[in-house]
């Protein structure tokens, strides 16, 4: 995963620029409008909850898997939570095959951050034996196609296949504990509390949201806040700079974003799809 | 291959999914479905569910190996982390690694490679959820991605995986099968060509059985044939070349 | 945050070392303290104790990415082994590895990148000790070691920290206050152009708490930048442009 | 471990593929006629089983340790199998050093599913407490000097090792055991269930076994069969493509290959060798 | 950590030889005349021992922490000590980051079996429970500047650190133990046993001693000796050739400059610095 | 060292396999044994064997240094996994890292270097059967291949390890004395040139017993030397410049 993908003509950047400059981009949207949305839950059947999440033409898919693990020490009464996040080589022509590099790990860390503050997943339910043994939640986020906005779908995809994510029951004889995949019961989310995040872009003096790769490969700021539609549970400063003003901007706009978002997720990720269509 | 199934593998002449010994899963496809690469396929076996993608012919990074007189295939075979029962690590096993070779060796043979001097061709495949018959599954799908880049090939290559239950062949083995069946013979075809590009073998066949599964393999690979071309027709008029 | 501390943070008004909320450690600072680099710094933020140096600009080792327009900035942030109260791995781990990503993207918007094409800038980033607010602490000795290398810079970075402890909006966590407070919201200013160079938040923020963060830190900053302005001073003329 | 070695000039591709075409070898070898054998065992002192083949110029050398292992899950009655093959940069000018490259993976696969399903080896002797402690078997195998047919030679060297091996003797002590290895027992192979496989390379369409470096290099096509001189116990189709009249002929050649081949490896296990030569 | 830094002028080269010959050196030290030494410990207050050692314009820093290990078998009346020792890019215009390269492990292990031998460190009373739980020593020595003679600065910067060396206390509640870090008490080593190591460096046929990085990168020969005064506890050749009549001298020569270095170390590693300067 | 051996090692001044303290085990030597080296050797010194190929000098692959000037040697000691007691990982122990690094440097200074500038020797040993000394066996091995491979010298080089058992010096430490010995003195020497190109030291040593270990080195040597020559005579005319 490295930027810029390719280089933007100069010409073609100018154009750019000057529709920005009136409010406009190269698709119709407004400077803060977001592409279509959709989210289909519960498409892969080995995953014990799973999203398929397409922001334009940005793929994102991400599966949570329950497996057994050892509470940390100083939470003795809460289960684990891993995000991960992948780029695999299929999803940009840039992006090459190894372990997650700094962008992927950057992502990863920023929704980590905003589930774990959020308190959407309710991990005190996610103890076995308290002190001994627990559920390890695996997020696993999966970039499928890239065109710009990686953070924002991939936070729609986890906190999706997290709303459809089932637990297997946990089977204690005396001091073994075993999954059984077979017997499974709804992860109680806290839906109230769903983080989302918006990204903010800067492109001159103006911000956007959502961007193309092509957007988000001339931008010149990139900001992130996540809130659960009243509070702020993350923010990341990526490049460029801002001034408090834009903050403040970017922090009160998002709450109303995320607002509304939440609404449009919650329905989304009601039902879930059939099978698996890209 | 000696371990207890949870449920017998075959009873009445059925399998534990209702099929015949040499009865295909559902077979579905669709091409074109990532933007950024230039070829891309999802294709399904039941519930076997691969995503391809193919980047190229380009120009490598330097410090890949690329040779003068034609293309370099490089292809990566992967599982996604939720695709199997238990969470897989992302890293490459060694199962892994094979694959990706296997699958190079049956792709080379169809690539008209000597089109392309100096340039690579990226195949990579996620296998987003996995019930048996993957690598094949994966071969069909990266067949089908190629024909999609538009990339030149001699023929469509499809795979089809063979196994046994006791002394009976079967065709396109599930998870449950694999994990408990007697023997497994995963097979890619040159369909029209009729050539073997991947064979392997796990497990003990007599000569008589290898056949009779070669046999079911090209039978299968019939209809998937089909259903690849109508896949691909009226996207591109498909270049093949005898 | 949950978790119980072993002292209280705060008890009249008062914080687990006697500061005040808005008070900032005694920060000491010094430059030129590594013969063999082109800039380096030695800043404390009471126990908290980070060492950078500047490489560069330099011509860099074919396999590193540059670019035709304008100088690449590389940053590594690392905590030394015994930095930290159990034995600290020095292998980098993922909080390490986005801690210099945002350091990097931090320092971009200040220094002249277009005066160097084709070279790097590297800043390297040790944590000697490490007592909470690390990262910020390295912002500032990176930005000082930049002005020392003689990098022309648009402006000084400072570093600060804040934090919350039930309500009230504290500066300059310690070890203490960064494991057992309700947030932690790194902040990184440059201090004339009044930018913000980076900001990240833990915990759980009302917006006017975040607004009133950024208060406390802008505050924090100027005796911060004070101390820098006056530690570079007749050493070099720092080349700042506006 | 990189292909081709080095470029064949096409002079000599041409007389090579026209001595093929007429049935004939450089080496004055028929087409599926193998070179000279020699297999010497017990040549390591450190191993607890080992072996040492010729196969021509290619010289490989095999390795046989027991360690304490815990079983897998799903066999708990069965000691534990972990082939290893690598490809040491001193045998071949372009191998480099490092773990096991894709080349060096799949040999070690075709001879663990051979070894495996052959049942060649005991592995239900090889447990020490069911379900708890069981012997983990390390073959090792070390190419010394590569001349073509890897896959061959290797597979020889493993089951020559095998065929050597000693198991040293466990020592269970309440929840405690350890390995005695000073005593140790013969380990009782199934000499009738020994696997070989038989590698064909194409050239043209002429197939020949055995292949040297330069007449691998030049091929087009490799398919291995591994047969316990009377069922199939792996297959893996390399590069090229094959017809199934082919593969037909392919695997009953092998299996009366394989029968002959036995008789004459059992024979050269039988004596341990005094030392170590090349 | 490669060498060589940059390529000395074959003029300077030139003066800087016909100097040596003179029995000279460019900062006017004496062959085997060490540069300005000044050792300062307890400068990190979280390593539970520290010391920065300034030799001329080389700076190391080196960082004792004591953590719960396992012993190994043949030793379980011993605690463990590792010895690590890193080359952060900071410390010189080459050194890249990474895991420690040959140069980094070679002067790691030589400090490793000084420290070993001269029994310096107390191993036995860093046990807890006999065979079952003992104290980890970790000896982390950490270059900052590297302007020649790496192996020395490091030696005096780890037996300093441990002279200023504190172990947490362990608690031991039943099968459990844990390190109570807020109590802790002086670690008792041999300072008799210290050892020291003088690092000489051929130029032409003259030997040196405490080389600036420059004299070093002209070096034709480097040999190292390990003593605590009398006994010779370590020894390794580097680069080039030495005669056995040069090894004799060096031995006899390094147990005197030893003695006297000894002194030196001990008076300044008496009392811990306020804080940490460079 | 201080560990108590399983039977003593010095008994009526016979050590454990029957040798005098200055006695040397049978050291065997075989060259040209790998026909793909541009020189190889097989070096047994009693039961420990190693196997040294020699590669070059030849055009490096770019990514490697090389010197405008002259030849860089690489060496890789490492040691097969069936060679030692316990099953040997293969990945390169920090042991084996330390020991290709001596083992270099004792090579350099006999290899005419500057005859092959910006090219590279890589020597490669491979340690096949582990009875203590297998560094000094390997260099001995390394400097047969060499001149097995027509690679100019300046002389041979011959490994010998001294050892400790309390007071008495032995020469040619096997397992058991390198494992309950009481000190490990690896020394490789240029015979004719009266050169150490190699020397380490485990344990505690008076200056005058290192004095006798050298003395011990240098007289076993003699007889090493000797069917070194004697192994290569016939071969090749080594070229041996003064």
């Amino acid at each position: 995963m490295s930027y810029p993908f390719e280089i933007i003509p100069s010409l073609r950047r100018e154009t750019l620029r000057r529709l920005i400059s009136e409010g406009k981009r190269p698709d119709n949207r407004q400077l803060l409008g977001m592409r279509d949305l959709s989210i289909r839950v519960g498409v892969v059947k080995t995953a014990d909850g799973s999203a398929i999440v397409n922001l334009g033409n940005t793929k994102v898919i991400a599966g949570v898997k329950f497996e057994l693990g050892k509470p940390f020490e100083d939470t003795p009464n809460e289960g684990n939570l891993i995000v991960n996040l992948e780029t695999p080589p299929l999803a940009a022509p840039t992006f090459e095959p190894g372990p997650p590099d700094e962008n992927a790990i950057e992502i990863a860390r920023i929704i980590d951050r905003a589930l774990r503050h959020s308190n959407y997943i309710p991990l005190r339910d996610l103890v076995i034996i308290p002190g001994k043994s627990v559920y390890t939640m695996w997020i696993d986020i999966y970039v499928l196609n890239h065109d710009g906005n990686l953070i924002d779908s991939s936070m729609l995809a986890a906190v999706s296949a997290i709303a459809n994510a089932q637990v297997p029951r946990a089977i204690i004889d005396g001091d073994n504990v075993k999954l059984d995949k077979s017997t499974k019961v709804q992860l109680n989310v806290n839906p109230q509390n769903m983080p989302l995040t918006v990204t903010y872009y800067k492109i001159d003096k103006y911000l956007i949201v959502d961007p193309t790769l092509e957007e988000e490969v001339m931008s010149d700021g990139r900001f992130t806040v996540a809130s659960d539609g009243e509070n702020i549970v993350a923010l990341q400063k990526g490049s460029g700079y801002f001034t408090p003003e834009e903050v403040d901007l970017m922090i009160n706009n998002t709450i109303s974003i995320v607002k509304d978002l939440k609404i449009k997720v919650l329905e989304m990720v009601k039902t879930p799809a059939g099978s698996l269509m890209l | 291959m000696a371990k207890q199934p949870p449920v017998p593998l075959l009873s009445n002449g059925k399998r534990v999914d209702g099929r015949l010994p040499e009865e295909h899963r559902p077979v579905t496809m669709q091409v074109g479905v990532l933007p950024n690469a230039n070829g891309s396929a999802l294709v399904a076996y039941g519930n076997t569910i691969v995503l391809a993608a193919v980047y190229g012919p380009r120009e490598p990074i330097p410090r890949y190996i690329t040779a003068p007189d034609k293309a370099v295939i490089r292809v990566r075979y992967h599982m996604a982390p939720f695709s199997t029962d238990d969470r897989k690590n992302p890293a490459p096993t060694r199962r892994e690694i094979e694959i990706s070779k296997v699958v190079k060796e049956a792709l080379e043979a169809v690539v008209f490679l000597e089109q392309y001097p100096k340039s690579t061709i990226d195949v990579f495949l996620e296998v987003l959820q996995a019930d048996g018959s993957t690598r094949v599954t994966s071969i069909t799908a990266a067949s089908l991605a190629l024909a999609d880049a538009g990339i030149p090939l001699r023929d469509l290559v499809i795979g089809v995986s063979v196994g046994k239950v006791g002394d009976t062949v079967i065709v396109d083995l599930n998870k449950l099968e694999d994990n408990y069946g007697d023997g497994d013979l995963p097979i890619a075809i040159a369909y029209r060509k009729g050539w073997i590009l991947l064979m392997q073998l796990d497990g003990v066949w007599k000569p008589s059985e290898v056949k009779r599964g070669l046999e079911l393999a090209f039978k299968a690979a019939e209809n998937i044939y089909r259903i690849m071309r109508e896949t691909l027709k009226g996207k591109y008029m498909m270049v093949v070349q005898q």
